[in-house]
This record gives C-alpha cells, sequence and structure tokens, in this order.
C-alpha cells in the first residue's frame, strides 16, 4: 500500500470515528428524550457543548498529569480507529489484531484514571475506582466472547473476520453462527459504555459525576470528544465481530447505529445498579452464556 | 590452560564477592562493586552469540567427587536468565550506591553485608545457571537459596522473620529437588543431562508422575507457584530497597530457569503431557497450566488489597511468575516466546517499580499507601518511572510486558484453551486494579503538608530508574531484540522457535507490530494534544481548590481516597478472600507443634526403662512371630 | 491574551473576518450550550423539575444539569440565601469556570422576600456577586424559569452577559460586602485577586481597602507547581 | 609397631587408675600426664595411618591366637575411630588444676581407653568390658557438674544403661550358647550356619538394643536430652560426637559380619525413622539451645542407623561419612553452646558480642542442614542415592522422612541463627548478652577450619572414605586378616 494513502486512512478514519460518533451521542440522547417524553437535544448539540467547553475562559487544570490524562483519553481512542476497519479502509488493522485494540480501549480508561487523579478530589478517585471495578465486571464476559470469535475464525485479524462474515451473506454473520456469544458480547458491550443501569462511575447524586467532578472546560470537551470515540468504537467493534461489518457505508453505518440503539433503549427505563450487584450480573449471565457459546465453538 | 569465557565470567563474579568481603566496609565500596558488574556484563556480551544461535561454552572447571562429575557451561537459555541477572544486578547496586547507601547506615543498616550478599547472590545465581549436569544445579540452587536468604534476612526484625519463612519453604522445595534427584540417579546411574534424557525415556509413569511432582514442586517453591507462595511477598518486601528490586527481578526466575532445564528440556512437554490423572481429563501439563493461572489469580487479588507498596509489588511479582509458567506450559512456539520473554520484561518493569518506590520511601520514610499522595508534583520522574513500570506490569502498550503478555494470550488462543485465556485476563484486569492503586496512593491525590518539601530522588537512584524506563519502552517498541534470544532459548530447550520481526511476531493468524502499534498510539496523543492545547491557555489551582459540595478544605483535613480502595468490589469478593493458604500453612505449623509436644512428652517420661523393657519384648514377639 | 482586549468580546477582533466568524460560532455555541449548577437553597428548586423533564424539557435548548461547580455555566440560586449558605454559594460560584453566569430565582434572591426581617438570611444577592438574571416570583412557574433562561440565551448570543467580569472588576466591593457579613478573617481558597489578573480584568475596583484587609491575613494557596525539588529549601534536620 | 596398638588402650587405662595417686605427688607433673598419654595415643595411631599399608591388621592380646585369645582388629575404619577418640579425647581434656579435676581427668583418660577398645576390639566379650568401661565412665563425669540435675540424669541414665547391658549380656549369652565363640571372625564364619535363624536374630535384637542405649536408638534415648543438658560441654560433645558413634560401629560390624537377616535390618530401618521423626520434632520446640541440639543428635543418629539398615552394606559410606560428618559437626556445636546455655530467647544479640562464635554457629548448622559444598552434602547425597535405589517401600519411605526432617532441622536451626543475630534488647546491658569465648570457641574454631578444609579438599576425602568404606565392607578380608591362611603367624 502506498504511504501516501496509507496516511490518508489513518486521519480519515479517526476523522469519521469522530463524526459518526457525535450522530451517536446526538442518538443516545434523542432516544433517551423520546423514552422519557421530551424532545431532546437539537441536531448539533454534541458539537455545541464540545466546542463550548474548548473556547471556555477559565480552564482549571490540577497539574500537567491532568491535562496528559485527558490528551491519553482522546489519544488511546484515535489510536484505536486506525485498527478497526471500516468499509474501504482497513488501516492497520493487520498489524494489531483484536488483542491489540482491546488493550489499546484501555488506555483511554489509564489516562482518564491518571487525569483523575492529580484532581485529589476523592469524588474522582472513587469514580475511577467503580470505573475499573466495572471494567474488571464487563472485560471478563467480553473477552469470553472475543475469545469465540476468534477461535471460532482462527484467526485475530479483524480483517479477516470480517472478510469471512461477509463471504456468505448472512447465514455466515457471527451472530447467527455463535448466538450466543453475540448475546453476551451485547450485554457486555451495554455495560461498557458506563450508560444506566451500569453508569455505576458517574453516579451524578452520590459521587458527583465520579472521574468528572474536576473537569472543567477543555478537560471536560476531552471527555466528550472521548465519548464520541468510545460508542463508535464499541459498536462498530460489535458489528465487526458479530454483524459482518460493513460492504458499504450506508450498511455500516445502519448496523451501528442499531447496535447502539438497542443499549440505548434499554438503559434510560433502569435505575443503577449497586457496583456489587453490576459485578454479580457481568459475571453470572453473559459469562455463563459467554462459555456456552464458547463450548459450541470448541 | 586457558580460560574460557564462562571461566572469565565466573572469576569476575568471584572477584567481585571478594571485593564486596575485604574492601566492601571501604570508601566508595558500593561505586567499585557495582563497576565490576559492568565488567562482568561486559563479559557476558562477549559471549552474545550465545543468544543468538546457540552453541555452548564451557567452563574448564570440572570435579568428580565421589564418583561424581561436576561441569558447568553456558547455552543460551543461561545466557539470556544470566544477562537479566547481571543487568539487574548492576542497575540495582547502582541505585544502592550514594544517597541510599549513606540514609540506609544512618539508619543502622550495615551497608557491608548488604553489598556481600548481592555479590553472593549474583556469583551463585550464575554457578546456578552455569550448571552443567543436575547435581551441579542442585549445588547451584541450594547456593541460591542460602545466598537469597542472606540477602533478605539481613535487615532484621521483620525481614529477618520473613526469610525464616522462606527457608523453610527454600529447604522444603530444596529437599523435594534432592529426593527427585535421587530418584533420577537410581534409573539413570548417573546426573548428567545427557544420561538422564535416555533415561526418562525408559521411565515408568508412576515414576515420572513423582519427578515432576518433586521437580515441579521443589522450582515451583521458588518461583512462588501455588500453594507454596506465602513466603515470597512478605520476604521481598521487607528486603533493603535495592534488594528488593534485585530479588524481585530475577530472584525467583531461577526457578523457572530449572524448570525450564528439567521438566522442559530434560523431561520434555510431551511426556509431561502423556501423564494423566485418573478419572478426569486433565494431565499433569494441564495440571501445571492450571496451577500456573491459579498463581496468576490469587496473589494478584492479594496485591490489590496490599496497603504497603512494597508488598503491593512483591505480590504482582508472584503473580507475573504465573504468566511465564503458563506460556511455558503452553509450549507453542507464541506460548514459550511469550513465556520466556515476560521473565525478562518482569525483570525491567518489577525492578523499576521497586526502584521507584524504595525512592519515594528514601524521601518520605514510608511505602504505607494510606500515608503517602500527590506526590507527583515533588517527585515527577520518579512519578514518570512508575508509571511506565505499572504499564509494564498491567500489560498495556505501549511498554513492552504487553508484548510478552499477548504472545501468550494469542497462543492460548491457537490452542483453543478458553479457561486459561479468560483466567489469564482476569489476572491482567486484576493487576490493572491494583497497579492504579499503587500509583494513585503515591503520586496521586492530595500532597501531604509533611510532603510539601519534599524532593525528587538524588540521581545516583534516578539514573538507573531511567535506564530502565528507557528499556522498558524500548523493548516495547522494538520487542524484535528480546525475542531473537528468546528464539534461541527455545531452540535450546527443545521448544519451537517464534518467527519474530524487529516489531513483534509475524504470523498468519494475526500478527503484531508494536512498531505500528506504538506509532499510531504516539500519533494519537498527538493528535489528543492539538485537540486538547488548541483552547485556552489553562490556569493551575491549587490542590485545596476542589469540589467538596462547598465545604471549605483545609491543609490539616484529609481530603483523599485511599483505604479500601475498591470498597464496591470488595463488597462482593471480599468474603473469598479466605486465607486459606495461610491457614493451610498454619496448619501444618501447628501439626509440627503439635507432634513435636508429643515428642517431647515422650522423653520426658521418667520411666524410660519401661521403653527399653517394652521394646525388647515386642522386638522378641516380633521375632518369634 | 496579553491585553484586555483580546477577551473575546465582540469590539475586539473586528478586524479579522475569519476572527469574527469565530467568534460567533463560540458565542452561539456558549448560548446554546449552557450547564447548570442549581443550588437548591429553597421552595424554588421545586419548579426546577418540570423544567426540565417531559413538559418543559430544558434539553431541547441545550441546557442540562450539571454536579460540580467546575462543570457548569450557570449558578441557579433557587431561594433564600442564609449566611452559612452563602459562604458555599460564594465558593462555589467562585470554582465555576468564566464565562458564568448566575441566576437568581424567586423573591428571596432579589430581596430576602418573605424573610426579609430574618437576621440569618442575605437579604440581595447581587450584594455578594453580580448576578445576570432574576426570575422573582413566590415560586416562578416553569414557564417563567425557561423564559429567563432563553433571555439569559440571548443575552450570551449578543455578547452581552459579562456579570463575571464584573466580579474580578469590582472585587473589593464584593468582598467588603463579604466581609460584612462574615467577619473580617474571611477567605475563600481561590485567589481572586490571582485569577484578576491571570484574565486581564484587573482594574481599579479590584483592589481597596477589603482586599487590603484580606491580604492581611490571606495564605495564598498556590498551585504546587511541579518540581524536581532544586528551589525546595533542604529539609531541617 | 602393630603391637603398640594395645597401648593405646593399656596406657590410658592405666594413666586412668595412677592419676589420682600422681596427682597427690605432684600437681605439676599430674596435669601433663593424660594430655601426654593421649598424645602419644594419637602418634601411634597417626604413625599407623599414615605408614601403614592401609591393610588390615589383627593383634591377638597376650599371644593367644584368636579364638581363643582376645585380639584387637585394625582396619582403616576402627583406626580412624581410635584415632577420634584419642584426638577428641585430648580435644575436649578437662584442663583445670584442682583436686577434683583429677577425678574427672582419670574418668576422661578411662572413657577414652574404653572409647578406644570399643573401636579397635574383635571380640564380642571384651567389646562388652569396654561397653561397660565407657558407661562407667560416663556415669562419673556427668556426675561430676554436681547439680541436683545432673544426679538425676545420671541415675536415669545408669538404669537404662544398666538394663540395656543385661539385655547386651543376654544377647552375648545366646550368641555364645549357640556358636561356642564370641570372637568376631569366627562368629563371621560361623554364622551363616548358626547364627542366620530366629535364635540369631532375637541375640541381634538384644545387642541392638543394648547397644542402641549408648547409640542413642529411638526408644532407649530418653536419657539423652537430660544428659547432654547437665553435663558439661565438652563431655556432651565427646558422648554425642563419638561414643555415640562406637556403640553405631559395634551394632554396624554385627550386621555386616554376622547378622544378614533382613529382618534385622528392618528392625533398624524402623527404628532409625522413628528415631529421626521424634528426635527431629522434639528438637522443634526445644527451648534451650543443648537440649536442642541433644534432640538433633538424636535424629542425626536416626538417619545413620536408616543408613545403616541398607542391605548388604551399601551403606557404609554413607554411614561413615554420615557420621564423620555429625562428628565434627556435633562436637563444634555444643562446645559453642558452651557459653551460649540457658533460654534461646537470651541469645539474641549474641551475633554482635561475639561475632566468630555466629559465624561457626551458621556455618555448622549450613553443613548440618546440607548446603551443597559443604561436606554435610555429600554425605548426605551418599545416602539418598543409596536409598532412593533401593525398591523396598519402607526405604522411600526413610528417604521421605529424611527429607522432610532436614526441613525441620533447618527450621528450628535458623530460628535459632535469626534469634542469635537479632540486636539485643534495649533494656540488656551489654554485660548481660552470653558471649561464646575462649577455649570453647577456639575449640569450635577448629572443627570449623577442619570443616572447611574438608569441603576444599572434598574430592580426595571422599576417595579416602570411599576405600575405607570398601575395606571395612569386606567380610572376607575381616575372616582372612584375623585368620590369616597359615595358622599361629598371626601377626
Amino acid at each position: 500500500m502506498a504511504p501516501l494513502e496509507l496516511l490518508l486512512e489513518l486521519t480519515l478514519m479517526p476523522l469519521v470515528a469522530f463524526l459518526v460518533g457525535m450522530m451517536m451521542v446526538l442518538m443516545m440522547r434523542r432516544i433517551a428524550a423520546r423514552i422519557q417524553r421530551r424532545v431532546g437535544p437539537p441536531l448539533f448539540q454534541p458539537l455545541y457543548d464540545i466546542v463550548k467547553l474548548h473556547s471556555k475562559q477559565t480552564q482549571v487544570s490540577h497539574g500537567l498529569i491532568h491535562d496528559i490524562g485527558i490528551v491519553m483519553a482522546m489519544g488511546g481512542y484515535i489510536a484505536a480507529e486506525t485498527l478497526l476497519p471500516v468499509p474501504g479502509m482497513n488501516g492497520i488493522a493487520e498489524k494489531g489484531g483484536i488483542i491489540t485494540l482491546l488493550y489499546l480501549m484501555m488506555i483511554p480508561s489509564l489516562g482518564l484514571a491518571l487525569g483523575v487523579g492529580q484532581c485529589a478530589n476523592p469524588n474522582g478517585s472513587i469514580g475511577i475506582a467503580r470505573a475499573l471495578t466495572a471494567m474488571l465486571a464487563y472485560d471478563i464476559p467480553l473477552v469470553i466472547v472475543i475469545f469465540g470469535v476468534a477461535y471460532a475464525a482462527g484467526t485475530t485479524n479483524l480483517v479477516d473476520i470480517i472478510a469471512q462474515q461477509q463471504a456468505g451473506g448472512f447465514a455466515t454473520w457471527g451472530a447467527v453462527q455463535m448466538p450466543l456469544l453475540a448475546v453476551a458480547g451485547l450485554i457486555a458491550m451495554h455495560a461498557s459504555l458506563g450508560k444506566q443501569p451500569f453508569e455505576i462511575y458517574i453516579a451524578p447524586a452520590e459521587i458527583a459525576t465520579g472521574p468528572m467532578v474536576e473537569m472543567s472546560g477543555k478537560h471536560l470537551g476531552g471527555l466528550f470528544v472521548m465519548q464520541c470515540f468510545q460508542l463508535y468504537t464499541i459498536s462498530v467493534l460489535y458489528v465487526s465481530l458479530f454483524l459482518g461489518g460493513g460492504s458499504t457505508w450506508f450498511d455500516f453505518l445502519l448496523k451501528s447505529f442499531l447496535v447502539l440503539a438497542i443499549p440505548a433503549s434499554i438503559a434510560y427505563l433502569f435505575p443503577r445498579y449497586r457496583t456489587e450487584d453490576l459485578l454479580r450480573l457481568m459475571w453470572k449471565w453473559p459469562v455463563m452464556l459467554g462459555l456456552i457459546g464458547v463450548a459450541f465453538v470448541l | 590452560m586457558t580460560l574460557t569465557l564462562l571461566d572469565e565470567l565466573l572469576l569476575f563474579s568471584g572477584a567481585t564477592l571478594l571485593v564486596a568481603l575485604f574492601i566492601g566496609r571501604g570508601l566508595a565500596a558500593g561505586w567499585m562493586v557495582t563497576i565490576l558488574y559492568g565488567g562482568q556484563l561486559l563479559t557476558l556480551l562477549k559471549m552474545a552469540a550465545l543468544g543468538y544461535g546457540g552453541g555452548i561454552i564451557a567452563s574448564s572447571l570440572s570435579f568428580t567427587v565421589m564418583g561424581q562429575n561436576l561441569s558447568w557451561r553456558f547455552d543460551a537459555l543461561s545466557w539470556f536468565f544470566a544477562l537479566i541477572t547481571l543487568g539487574s544486578a548492576l542497575l540495582s547496586s547502582w541505585f544502592a550506591c550514594g544517597a541510599w547507601e549513606r540514609s540506609y547506615a544512618k539508619q543502622g543498616g550495615n551497608i557491608w553485608l548488604f553489598h556481600l550478599a548481592m555479590a553472593l547472590n549474583v556469583l551463585s545465581m550464575l554457578i546456578l545457571l552455569a550448571s552443567g549436569d543436575l547435581l551441579s544445579l542442585f549445588i547451584g540452587w541450594e547456593l541460591v537459596s542460602w545466598a537469597g536468604f542472606l540477602l533478605m534476612a539481613l535487615a532484621g526484625g521483620v525481614a529477618t522473620q520473613a526469610a525464616m519463612r522462606y527457608i523453610t519453604y527454600a529447604m522444603a522445595g530444596g529437599m523435594a529437588i534432592f529426593g527427585g534427584l535421587a530418584l533420577v540417579y537410581s534409573s539413570s546411574g548417573s546426573l548428567q543431562l545427557d544420561a538422564v534424557l535416555i533415561a526418562v525415556e525408559s521411565m515408568s509413569t508412576t515414576k515420572l508422575w513423582l519427578l515432576v511432582i518433586l521437580f515441579g514442586g521443589g522450582f515451583g517453591v521458588k518461583m512462588g507457584l501455588l500453594p507454596f507462595h506465602l513466603w515470597q511477598a512478605p520476604a521481598y518486601a521487607e528486603t533493603p530497597g535495592p534488594g528488593s528490586a534485585f530479588l524481585g527481578a530475577i530472584s525467583s526466575r531461577m526457578g523457572l530457569f530449572a524448570i525450564l532445564l528439567v521438566l522442559v528440556k530434560l523431561f520434555g512437554i510431551v511426556n509431561i503431557d502423556s501423564l494423566k490423572i485418573p478419572f478426569t481429563l486433565i494431565d499433569a501439563r494441564d495440571l501445571l497450566a492450571w496451577i500456573a493461572v491459579f498463581t496468576i489469580i490469587f496473589p494478584t487479588f492479594t496485591a490489590m488489597k496490599q496497603n504497603d507498596a512494597r508488598h503491593l509489588l512483591a505480590w504482582h511479582g508472584i503473580g507475573q511468575g504465573g504468566y511465564m509458567l503458563l506460556g511455558v506450559v503452553v509450549a507453542d512456539a507464541m506460548g514459550g516466546a511469550g513465556g520466556l520473554l515476560h521473565v525478562f520484561n518482569h525483570a525491567t518493569y518489577q525492578a523499576a517499580l521497586f526502584m521507584a518506590v524504595t525512592a519515594v520511601i528514601h524521601r518520605t520514610g514510608t511505602a504505607d499507601l494510606n500515608k503517602l499522595g500527590g506526590l507527583v508534583v515533588r517527585m515527577p520522574l520518579s512519578f514518570m518511572v512508575l508509571l511506565i513500570g505499572i504499564i509494564g506490569l498491567a500489560g498495556l502498550p505501549p511498554m513492552n510486558g504487553f508484548v510478552s503478555k499477548w504472545l501468550v494470550y494469542r497462543s492460548l488462543l491457537n490452542e483453543g484453551m478458553p479457561l486459561l485465556f479468560l483466567a489469564a485476563v482476569i489476572g491482567t484486569l486484576g493487576t490493572i486494579l491494583s497497579v492504579y492503586k499503587l500509583i494513585h496512593n503515591i503520586f496521586l491525590g492530595q500532597l501531604r503538608v509533611e510532603h510539601e518539601q519534599v524532593k525528587e530522588a538524588p540521581w545516583s537512584m534516578m539514573a538507573p530508574m531511567l535506564i530502565l524506563a528507557a528499556i522498558i519502552f524500548i523493548t516495547g517498541l522494538f520487542p524484535g531484540i528480546p525475542l531473537a534470544w528468546v528464539a534461541s532459548v527455545q531452540e535450546v530447550v527443545g521448544l519451537p522457535a517464534t518467527d519474530y520481526t524487529l516489531g513483534g511476531v509475524e504470523s498468519v493468524s494475526g500478527s503484531l507490530d508494536m512498531i505500528w502499534v506504538i506509532g499510531v498510539l504516539f500519533a494519537g496523543f498527538g493528535i489528543g494534544a492539538v485537540i486538547f492545547y488548541s483552547a485556552g491557555r489553562s490556569k493551575r489551582v491549587h490542590q485545596l481548590d476542589n469540589y467538596a459540595g462547598g465545604h471549605f478544605l483545609s491543609a490539616d483535613v484529609r481530603y483523599q481516597y485511599s483505604d479500601n480502595f475498591y470498597a464496591g468490589l470488595m463488597h462482593l469478593v471480599g468474603g473469598w478472600y479466605r486465607g486459606s493458604f495461610l491457614w493451610l500453612e498454619k496448619s501444618v505449623i501447628s501439626l509440627i507443634d503439635f507432634l513435636s509436644l508429643v515428642m517431647q512428652g515422650l522423653y520426658r517420661r521418667a520411666n524410660a526403662e519401661f521403653y527399653l523393657l517394652s521394646t525388647a519384648l515386642f522386638v522378641m514377639a516380633w521375632v518369634v512371630i | 491574551m496579553s491585553s484586555i482586549n483580546q477577551i473575546p468580546v465582540i469590539e475586539a477582533k473586528k478586524g479579522n473576518p475569519l476572527a469574527r466568524v469565530f467568534d460567533e460560532l463560540v458565542r452561539f455555541c456558549r448560548s446554546r450550550s449552557l450547564f447548570i449548577l442549581h443550588y437548591c437553597t429553597g421552595c424554588g428548586a421545586i419548579e426546577l423539575p418540570p423544567a426540565m423533564t417531559s413538559r418543559f424539557d430544558m434539553e431541547r435548548l441545550g441546557i442540562q444539569p450539571m454536579v460540580s461547580p467546575r462543570q457548569a455555566d450557570i449558578l441557579l440560586i433557587t431561594g433564600y440565601v442564609s449566611i452559612k449558605t452563602l459562604k458555599r454559594v460564594i465558593l462555589t460560584y467562585e470554582q465555576m469556570g468564566s464565562p458564568k453566569y448566575v441566576i437568581g430565582i424567586c423573591s428571596c434572591t432579589v430581596n430576602g422576600g418573605m424573610y426579609w426581617q430574618s437576621y440569618a438570611t442575605a437579604k440581595k444577592l447581587d450584594e455578594y456577586m453580580p448576578v445576570d438574571l432574576y426570575i422573582a416570583g413566590c415560586m416562578p412557574r416553569p414557564e417563567a424559569v425557561i423564559a429567563g433562561l432563553q433571555q439569559l440565551m440571548d443575552s450570551i448570543h449578543a455578547g452581552k452577559a459579562n456579570s463575571w467580569e464584573d466580579y474580578y472588576r469590582n472585587y473589593d466591593y464584593y468582598l467588603g460586602n463579604q466581609q460584612k457579613l462574615f467577619g473580617d478573617n474571611w477567605q475563600t481558597p481561590t485567589d481572586v485577586i490571582a485569577e484578576a489578573k491571570h484574565y486581564n480584568l484587573l482594574s481599579k475596583g479590584t483592589l481597596g481597602v477589603h482586599t487590603r484587609l484580606l491580604e492581611q491575613h490571606q495564605q495564598p494557596l498556590e498551585a504546587l507547581e511541579m518540581r524536581l525539588g532544586h528551589n525546595l529549601k533542604e529539609p531541617t534536620e | 609397631m602393630n603391637g603398640a596398638l594395645a597401648l593405646t588402650i593399656a596406657l590410658p587405662l592405666l594413666g586412668a587408675f595412677l592419676l589420682p595417686v600422681l596427682m597427690r605427688v605432684s600437681v605439676a607433673f599430674g596435669v601433663w600426664i593424660g594430655p601426654a598419654i593421649l598424645a602419644y595415643g594419637c602418634w601411634i595411631l597417626g604413625d599407623l595411618w599414615l605408614t601403614g599399608s592401609m591393610q588390615p591388621f589383627s593383634v591377638a592380646l597376650g599371644g593367644f591366637a584368636p579364638p581363643l585369645g582376645i585380639n584387637l582388629y585394625a582396619d582403616t575404619l576402627a583406626l580412624l575411630f581410635a584415632l577420634a577418640a584419642q584426638l577428641l579425647g585430648l580435644i575436649f581434656w578437662p584442663f583445670k588444676l584442682d583436686q577434683d579435676s583429677a577425678r574427672r581427668q582419670a574418668l576422661m583418660l578411662l572413657l577414652v581407653a574404653a572409647s578406644t577398645g570399643l573401636a579397635l576390639s574383635g571380640d564380642l566379650f571384651n567389646l562388652y568390658v569396654f561397653y561397660e568401661l565407657t558407661a562407667v565412665a560416663t556415669f562419673g563425669l556427668v556426675a561430676a557438674s554436681g547439680t541436683s540435675a545432673a544426679y538425676a540424669a545420671t541415675i536415669r541414665y545408669l538404669i537404662l544403661s544398666g538394663i540395656g547391658s543385661v539385655l547386651t549380656l543376654f544377647g552375648i549369652a545366646l550368641i555364645y550358647g549357640q556358636t561356642g565363640t564370641l570372637n568376631l571372625a569366627h562368629l563371621a564364619q560361623l554364622a551363616p550356619e548358626q547364627l542366620s535363624n530366629e535364635l540369631g536374630l532375637a541375640a541381634f535384637l538384644s545387642l541392638l538394643i543394648g547397644i542402641g542405649v549408648k547409640a542413642e536408638l529411638f526408644p532407649v534415648n530418653t536419657w539423652v536430652p537430660e544428659v547432654y543438658a547437665t553435663a558439661s560441654s565438652r563431655l556432651s560433645a565427646f558422648l554425642a560426637g563419638l561414643v555415640s558413634k562406637l556403640a553405631l560401629l559395634i551394632i554396624l560390624r554385627l550386621l555386616l559380619l554376622v547378622f544378614h537377616q533382613p529382618e534385622a535390618a528392618q528392625v533398624i530401618l524402623i527404628l532409625g525413622i522413628l528415631g529421626v521423626v521424634s528426635g527431629e520434632l522434639a528438637a522443634w520446640r526445644a527451648k534451650e539451645m543443648r537440649r536442642m541440639l541433644a534432640f538433633s543428635s538424636i535424629g542425626q543418629l536416626g538417619v545413620l542407623f536408616i543408613a545403616m539398615a541398607l542391605p548388604d552394606g551399601q551403606g557404609m559410606l554413607a554411614v561413615l561419612a554420615l557420621a564423620l560428618h555429625h562428628l565434627v559437626i556435633k562436637s563444634g556445636l555444643f562446645m559453642l553452646a558452651d557459653g551460649w546455655g540457658g533460654a534461646l530467647q537470651r541469645l539474641r544479640g549474641s551475633a554482635a558480642a561475639s561475632p566468630l562464635a555466629a559465624g561457626l554457629f551458621v556455618l555448622f548448622s549450613l553443613s548440618l542442614v546440607g548446603m551443597p559444598p559443604l561436606p554435610g552434602f555429600w554425605a548426605k547425597f551418599t545416602l539418598i542415592t543409596e536409598l532412593a535405589g533401593q525398591t523396598e517401600p519402607l526405604y522411600l519411605m526413610g528417604l521421605t522422612v529424611f527429607l522432610l526432617a532436614t526441613v525441620v532441622e533447618a527450621a528450628y536451626l535458623f530460628r535459632v541463627a535469626a534469634i542469635i543475630y537479632q540486636s539485643a534488647p534495649q533494656e540488656r546491658r551489654p554485660d548481660e548478652i552470653p558471649k561464646a569465648g575462649g577455649l570453647s570457641l577456639a575449640t569450635a574454631g577448629l572443627f570449623g577450619a577442619g570443616l572447611i578444609a574438608t569441603t576444599l579438599l572434598i574430592a580426595p576425602v571422599g576417595d579416602r572414605l570411599q576405600t575405607i568404606a570398601a575395606q571395612a565392607q569386606d567380610v572376607d578380608l575381616y575372616i582372612n586378616t584375623v585368620f590369616p591362611a597359615t595358622p599361629g603367624a598371626s601377626q
């Protein structure tokens, strides 16, 4: 591949991810509003928020690590996007594979955790403690699911996994081949979004939005950007693993938005779990489904 | 007689010991010893051909004692481990020189004994690594055990107690190996490697089982494999700072070396695989693999509950050993490479972490995670080293720990072992949780008033830390460098060699190229930074200018979350910490105590003649019948 | 940010059309994205939930509730402010990031309302901090709240909601009133004077008698600089 | 020259009886008599050892040829132990210039004479006599410390020893009744026909238990802790180090020459295992240094019994190596215990007070638990390789017990080492910390030096031990030496 072309892809992939991610944020908020019989925010609301936050006059920072943490939170996802194939662009997906992707997706959490740590606010620290606990909760089923898919495909290369699913049309989709894993993956994915009922680490009424408590201005804006990437990454990963990726952009975006609409529609119907209940839930049902699914695959 | 390179190395090491022994009390003794370690490392580097493609360098030293031949030689396996040993010895010793040494002496520590113990450890490790037959292996093994004991015990107090516990375990392990040695000898008639290799082929299953248990258990004690892991954390943690860096980096890996040499090279994974446990589906290899993953999980989650930074790290040291064994036991190209590479990687980040924590202790006087906080503004370089170290430990990109763990995961995936894979990931997640606690409670959060005037660690301590940090990053960026050595080790021990590139590994089922991964990661950080810094200049605020629900914060009130850090998690899993292994250990001790009481009672009886007569009668009766 | 003129106020960047567009965008976004921190001290709080939820839905205007002052743009004070709570209100206000807006809801914030006789309430909120908007009533209906917020949005868009600058420019006045209420040793962790310098908003009303009084006992909380220790005192042994 | 061998027994014996008289005449002269006799003995034996052709020889006493007469049999093994007896007698000589010590010195000479006799004698009854002499001398020496505890211990020892003697005598009577001879070489010739039956076994077992009292054999060793704890350290060292080994040597000779029944070996093995278990476990809780060493000594002797139980004298080398090793180590440790009596906890801070002693303690302990380059390792190595070669499960059990006991041993020995190296408690004055010093320390240092020398010369020492063991194992050689092909030319 020509270097220039690759460079273009590497630039375009995060950009697309950001734009689509913003739409996804909007979709989540609109769905929430609809469920609550509200109108919801206007089309460009996510953009307004980000621009406003970045243009705040006061940018309160608690130190260098506070800043770097936010940079890492954004940068980790930006890097992750280049490992996530989209129609027509593979980026460097072949050089990392799914395990690397999974680990790159942990970098933002770690960066955020560092940044929050320097804020010296116990609410933030508690939030991070809970966020990491939540990660422990949902990553276990997620890992089982990824193991199953990668083992079934015989590769960790996402490009190959997608190609295999597209080869036989609908019948070779992961979700059809491995329905149990798909369900387990959906639950784990929902938890990893950090939305209700799994938003234990935001918990505004309890720990004052946890990690975000001392975030203002561009710091908070950075987190909003990160959220766009996060939604995009998770839904596209799910689409790539189970729904055959996308052969065309339309197909791809449709699937991605639909996948995200499922947890979004469920989320706002429930109150929040406690931490230990989240753990209990995640370690019980999706793990059980996932293990049975893996047993089928083996 | 011409000296081979190995002779040179051993002589050099012996000379280091003598220097530490005789002029170790003099001026700048630490620096001299450090330079000598450097010299040893150079000698080792002269043997670098071993690390690239094998061969053997024999020592001209050999004995025949009581009909047993003792010989010593180096191959790729020894070279790889010796490189790590000398590297960590050099850096730990460097770290100890200067400021640390002075403050340690001021606190009443014996710096002469410390350097002596270090030199002794290095020498004995080199002897172990050079062992050319099973008897010299055992000799080296015991030397390493006792040298380690000296280093662990020299701090006195709690450290000595921990060292006592260690030596009891180590003796038990040593005796298991001794017994295994005797069994091997009885069937092969010799302890030379090639003779044993032939004898193994004709061994009965029972005997092989017995040997696997004896050797596995014996070597496992040193590695801290479950259920013999209890000694390790306190013993390593209580050793004086640089010593714990050294021990944590390499000491328990001697167990892995021996396992590689005996179980993998001599017995062969195939033979071990053929040992089935009746009425179950698993065999000895599965058993080892499961021991490995439990060694990953339990100590890692124990580490999470530690409130002393050194103990936390030491517990992780046990857990990480599990990854190495797991990789080696899976024994395909990637698994073996992952396991072996993890030895190298672990040594680098564990040493860096222990050094960073020691630097903090040096400046603040405590490693209690509830009594620190916010030090990033006072010790930023130490923070950076610790950060790089924990990223390595947790196995996240872009540090080297990621590569080795990735290889282990991939091998488990290729071999289709979902439960082991899952367990390994649980270990990693647990590690992430607990290392965040470590860095948060020391460096992040609120700076205490008494630490306002703390300074960065002195350069004599900083320099080795920074070097280690650089190694961690560079070998993360170019894992091909150590993978070249690892590949020749794999060949030597009879595992399939991995197909490596400078940036990682090449494989049809998904490759890894760290240069690209790290490249895009940093590009991502760059873009993130552009987005972030394009907004207005930030205003730094004091830590007490903080949201507290409208409450006015003051310096005398601690506003930091450190204790019971993962409270929510502990609500669920807290009850699962049963201390079963501690209970087991205590039970064994009480049993011995009880038996001891009985035996003493036996000897305290006054009517001894009764025993004599009754024994005589009993014996007579036995004879007549 | 070397001079006062570079603060994004409309006149400042007239010269550059691109900057004008940019400023326009920023102002627009600011007006369309408002995070409120409701400091619910009294009965007025009861009117906020209807304003947020399905009947009136603040979110369609881009207004969202937030929990910490760092994240918020609007400080919504709903009801009487006792002397004790006022301290917290001032702290919260100072911790908010500029540009920030204060809305006083209910008569109590205007003149003490039904508590005007009480010794324990602060009667006029704007003596202690600049208030952008009062929504009077006891209590105002959600319609009034929404209307008020819309009015605020308009003035933000027009670039006229600059009362936060007033706090820095006339800090001495506000501080004086605060000191009158809380005593001479009143102090918040925020160093407002330093911030005023940071934003180039230091003017002749910033410093005065009261700030001198403050400086006498203030222990400035300067940010902890990251440093290697070269500029630290040797620890006394 | 070979005839001088008898002098090594006769001279100390004579000295023992004359000493009290001489001391009355001239203390200055009397003091030097004992050491001089022993030194001469050492010289004779050393000369034999160095100049001899390494071929065993037999000395008929009083001109009567065996089997009628009594003979001394000197192979390298016997010479080695005889030399050890004389040398240790010299090393542990009770130097003191008073009337009381005259008695003690006389008893010491008696003990040495009897010990040498035990090592050299080739006649069963003669062995019994020397054995009794040893016992008598020991009673006197133990009681000589004069404390009530010492008397109690002596009485206890006396009773056990008495019953042991009776049993021994009973065994000898059985043998004599069956074969009509008590000469070992003669017995060795007759044994296959006449003693490989139940009667022979019974006789052996009586002998085993009887002599086992001295050899610290399992259930008849209850005197050990009391006596070692109350007697002087030098005596304990001699008893634990040497006398127990000599008793063991007798049993070994009997086992090799006369009794080849597998049952005999089995009993020894079982009792040995029990000895290891009981001794090492009891030492685990010992609160006092000497008592701990006493229990440890029981355990070590148990190990020796296990080694001895190996069929067909395969364990000869192991027995020899372990016995010599234990001899050196235990003697050294008891010497250290001289200054370090009393509760173990009292020893905190002793390392700072007497670093050399602490270092020696660690060295001895390391060798005792078998740390590799030290001789203890090689001794243990010879044992376990032999044990592992057996197919009988009982031997493997012995192996297991031995290995586990080593762990226990390491634990309690290094617990003491840790206490020694602890810093002294604040409230203790420096002069309250027990110090090991003076003569005992010098003696211990001597043993330590010997240990290190052996470590360095392990290859030649090992070879020499192998030849000694091979010679001792050779039954035909024994018989041929005592009864040479040309009758009457026994010398």
